[in-house]
């Protein structure tokens, strides 16, 4: 079932979002691509139920605007690294829906040829720079990959993403500190979906606010509303003009939060299905921006069930290439370990 | 009794000694409602409450700090880290202060630290073959259980020993299910298990590899070839002369591993055999493992680098052949 | 050489202490075991530098009212666990000057019989639960003792200090984060003595403040003149009370400095003659509280000559003794590496 | 060419490559003005400035993963870890990340982990050997070399290849003076040198413990026993091939390391010698290594946990007694 939510009577509630000075095409260009995002994500947890896709999946429905506003307010040239929950970043950033379902699907097709999955897709093509299996590593990353940009001079800014729950463990400070002293051209992202699986992160963390946190480390920081994607997106903007000026790292915490279970196929007993119902009925990200489009007589139902469907289409085609793509060639699973060809010994 | 699984025989374990013992109690992520990411701790987080099953952030490093600092003043805690993989971040806690404490310090460091190890799904980083880098580190114990009855009877040895202990449970035994002992039957470290007699060949293992070596054995039955099946149940402390004893009976040994080859259990065992029956051996020890690459996602690849029980079965006949 | 100040013209330079309300019998205790650490610990350069000592060492000269202020604060059944810079927690915690001598000589009278070292003290019966050789660590065997100290309800609290430089280390963090979720009965002390080795820790710390830092973390942070052993003693007393009443723990920076290398035998020129000079003239923790006895008329010159006398005397009983003492058994080297005996393929 | 220091044959090493290579930079702890805890960048800083000789805070985690990301991004970092040990502090991003990005993500990551390893003084903390830990690890390459030709010749190699190399420098070393070769002398990963040739049996190591092998053969050539001295140079890549050549010739093999003999290079190599010339062995090969236990403080302690040439000597005249 699609999580797409219908329009109607509920429409009031949700928060309203400014989007006044963007242009409206870019706005309909980033609506269809959380949509798709949301309809891609849709289908997972049945694919994976089903076995076609091995494994579980971090879904980020409900976290479509972190990333599709994130991607607009960077360049392509741009590298993002993320955490363990990234087929939005991914699709953000530019990664083919068919490449990411083959990945997940374990097929020869896929953007790493079946050896990376869910939490290890990556794409330099269209500088994503990969999710990451470890909590705080992406961040790392990311990290790495400004400071780069910086001694080759190169116009780039590097984009780091971690949970809230990333924000307990040591090496995310560490990072945060580096890009801070060196001043690197990079935009630090906590994406607070409230949850660490299925811990709530405010009771685990000293002081109860990343921000506060982050404050100590000596770089601007932001808490934004990331369930809007114009915020996310002039927030970005903002940093990554400021990397791009040479004035360093920004902070922005970006208040999101995700609809399903840490991962498919979890019963979700630790949190109310009132505080669901608020965050999907005043919060949600697509509607929002909908609502807000609609308002401004740039969009109509006509054109949005249309997006729905076209969503919808690239998503089925998604999964009919996985389906259809070979596995990867066993012979091939030594191959590419490290650039020597090891001898004797080490290898059989 | 009823069987168990492998999942319940920890929790089974850790609540009888839990109730013998006061100072026993578990930190980690997510166990106090959750029961931990592989219900280990199912059920005790009612039962012991908030104090003793407590959950922590995701900080792996103040995980192990705090179960060594807790050890070291009077309490044996167990700290659960989820995968064994995310010892990562905790890895100077452990081999620069847990295993080093009492050598360096007097202090034994009753500690217990529990991760979901072995190769199965999710890929590179979750899958890190680990039981070789903890066993070459002095003051460190390693348990590899692959039953029930171990799993709840090698707990109970480590919860009430003194020194620090990885227990590594093997992420595909999760579901197994067998009989487990009782209150006061303790596992001891360092005594592996003969799980088939058999007089033509020794395959030695540990962990999850041991089903597939007895379905290796099992083929070579076929074909009247009788291997033994030896589980070495810990790799630190390491059973070998269970392992030399059958080797002087058999004259061969197929030493098998689930780890990258090369600086294995395997290695460690092939290298010790050889250097302690070397007259008894008709043919050198083969090693059987995985090949040294990273775990990829797609089970077509990942199972193309493990040591299947086929890999077993060929390399017993070869030395059967062999030293005929 | 001793590094006792001598009394005199420069004395007003100081930076006056304020003794009021402190019993001048504690104060002139203090003042001792200032100088005793002072003595003992302007003898160690030599040692090893003769070979005496086997390796090289990490002075605490210029940072005893930090350690004497903090013994002075806790009570004797609380636990201090501290880093590679421990002579003068290890002396001011109980350490006897005789058992630490032998441990760096590497006797078999040591405190820990040559097998711990310098960096590696410890002496469970007066509570000094060890230095450490790696940045950091100290504070996390603190934390997990003082967690241990609340589960068995005792009256008990733990010290944990790491330096300016350990404040760049990601597990720093997490230590004092779980220490403040969970309200440990915890003294976290940040000894800040402005270098690691030779990089001066400002230019290395985004944000440039260790306290601003602990303050993201949701526990009360106090700066602290760590060259004024009564101050020193005040916060630790306010901290320990606080930890004892259950509220949790407080994080204190001191503010100090080493006058010596970062180790023994090491050539200075990353920071200036005069910059050592000043903190000598006018901070010095000795003369300060020496100079404020004497102006409330409770100290003389005699006495004081007699305390510098006293503490050389115990530290040359010290070296005499470790100098007489026998080596371990290279026997024992292998024992108590576990609690099992190891069998067959494990050790030999 | 004047004989220069293991130290400055490194310094010699960076230098020219630094030269020939823009992306080269170095980062790691008190590097700029100090040139390092072992002079192993003394004068580099004066040369290439702040920008391409980096000083960071005590943060290894944040120093590997700077170097990963900036080798995924053009880059071609050397992160000083100061000594080895503090690696533990950084386990993640060399494992998990550094090793395996090129296999997962198809993208190389041209990282050389430079750390001062082996045993000498400074207790347990910092005298962990953990050369067959990162051999274990698939994707990561691992330098272990004995002489300041191989250093600098190595360091070349690791700079002008496309992998996280750990290359380990052992503090005994330091001092030792010897020959070097020019800009375009580089030593190949994967190949071990002989050091001295024989035919009564062969000794193997690395780093440090070739010349108390070397040593070692001095007294038995007294006696008459002509021992052959292999360095392995490299244990990831381990050249098993010369090494099984020479045994094929001798017979006889002493596999020697510094490490913990359990799960270290001496078992893996050990093991595989067996498996593949079985048939040439006139005896088991002998592995001769550290006894499990933590470094001590007291040289008195430490020497009696290490392997020393007279053990070397006598394995070695064993085998040969016993081989005959
Ligand atoms: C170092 C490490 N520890 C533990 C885990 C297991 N784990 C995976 S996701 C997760 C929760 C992460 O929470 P958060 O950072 O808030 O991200 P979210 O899942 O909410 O997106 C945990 C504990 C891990 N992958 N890495
Ligand atoms: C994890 C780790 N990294 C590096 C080192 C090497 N090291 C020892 S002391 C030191 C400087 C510590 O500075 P600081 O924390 O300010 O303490 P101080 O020496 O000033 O007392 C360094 C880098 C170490 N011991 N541990
Ligand atoms: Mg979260
Ligand atoms: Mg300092």
């Amino acid at each position: 079932m699609t999580e797409v939510p219908t329009a109607g009577v509920g429409a009031r509630q949700f928060l309203p979002i400014d989007i006044s000075g963007v242009d409206p095409e870019r706005l309909i260009l980033w609506l269809g691509e959380m949509l798709l995002i949301r309809e891609f994500e849709s289908r997972l947890d049945g694919l994976s139920m089903s076995g076609k896709i091995p494994g579980g999946l971090h879904l980020s429905i409900g976290q479509e605007a972190v990333a599709v506003g994130i991607a607009a307010g960077i360049q392509p040239q741009d590298l993002l690294a993320c955490s363990h929950r990234s087929h939005h970043h991914a699709l953000a950033k530019g990664l083919a829906p068919r490449s990411l379902m083959a990945e997940l699907f374990g097929k020869a097709t896929g953007c790493r040829g079946g050896r990376g999955g869910s939490m290890h897709l990556a794409d330099a093509s269209v500088g994503f720079l990969g999710g990451n299996g470890i909590v705080g590593a992406g961040l790392g990353i990311a990290m790495g990959a400004s400071l780069a940009s910086k001694m080759r001079g190169m116009d780039q800014v590097g984009v780091g993403l971690f949970g809230d729950g990333g924000a307990n463990t040591g090496r995310t400070w560490e990072f945060v500190n580096i890009a801070s002293v060196w001043k690197l051209p990079l935009i630090i992202v906590c994406e607070n979906n409230m949850y660490a699986v299925e811990t709530p992160s405010e009771r685990l963390t000293g002081g109860g606010s990343v921000s506060r946190r982050a404050e100590g480390f000596g770089l601007p920081v932001h808490t934004v509303d990331g369930q809007d994607v114009v915020s996310m997106y002039r927030a970005t903007t903002a940093a990554r003009d400021r990397a791009a000026r040479g004035d360093g790292p920004t902070f922005i915490e970006a208040r999101t939060y995700r609809y399903e279970g840490h991962s498919t196929g979890q019963i979700i007993n630790y949190r109310t299905t009132e505080e669901v119902d608020e965050w999907r009925s005043t919060r949600d990200p697509i509607q929002r921006l909908r609502i807000a489009l609609q308002a401004a007589g740039r969009l109509d139902d006509e054109v949005f069930d249309e997006m729905v469907l076209r969503a919808r289409a690239t998503v089925q085609d998604a999964v009919a290439f996985a389906d259809e793509s070979p596995l990867p060639d066993p012979i091939s699973a030594t191959r590419d370990v490290t650039g020597l060809e090891l001898g004797l010994g080490n290898a059989r | 009794m009823t069987p168990v699984t492998y999942s319940q025989a920890f929790q089974q374990g850790m609540r009888e000694e839990m109730q013998r013992n006061d100072s026993i109690f578990v930190l980690g992520t997510d166990l106090l409602d959750r029961g931990g990411h592989f219900g280990q701790v199912l059920g005790l987080g009612k039962e012991f409450g908030a104090e003793r099953i407590r959950d922590m952030p995701i900080s792996e490093a103040a995980m192990v700090a705090a179960g060594v600092g807790a050890a070291l003043n009077g309490m044996r805690p167990v700290v659960d880290l989820n995968f064994i993989d995310f010892s990562f971040g905790a890895m100077d806690e452990i081999v620069n202060q847990a295993a080093k404490m009492r050598y360096m310090f007097g202090t034994p460091i009753p500690l217990v630290i529990r991760g979901t190890s072995g190769v199965a799904l999710y890929a590179a980083q979750h899958n890190n073959s680990l039981e070789s880098v903890f066993a070459h580190m002095p003051g460190l114990l390693v348990a590899t259980p692959s039953t029930p009855a171990d799993t709840k009877g090698l707990l109970k040895s480590a919860l009430r020993g003194e020194d620090p202990v990885i227990f590594m449970m093997h992420k595909k035994l999760s579901g197994t299910r067998g009989e487990v002992g009782g209150d006061e039957d303790l596992v001891q470290f360092g005594r592996a298990a003969i799980r088939r007699g058999g007089s033509d060949v020794t395959i030695v293992g540990y962990s999850q590899i041991v089903f597939k070596a007895m379905e290796a054995a099992k083929t070579l039955a076929e074909s009247g070839i009788e291997a033994e099946v030896i589980d070495l149940r810990t790799v630190m402390p390491l059973d070998i002369e269970t392992v030399a004893e059958s080797v002087r009976k058999t004259g061969r040994l197929v030493a098998v591993t689930e780890e990258p080859l090369f600086g294995s259990i395997a290695s460690e065992v092939a290298a010790s055999i050889q250097e302690n029956v070397f007259d008894w051996l008709s043919a050198p020890v083969v090693r059987v493992g995985a090949k040294h690459a990273p775990i990829a996602h797609s089970p077509t690849l990942f199972e193309a680098v493990l040591p299947q029980a086929a890999d077993i079965d060929r390399a017993a006949r070869d030395l059967v052949a062999r030293g005929q």
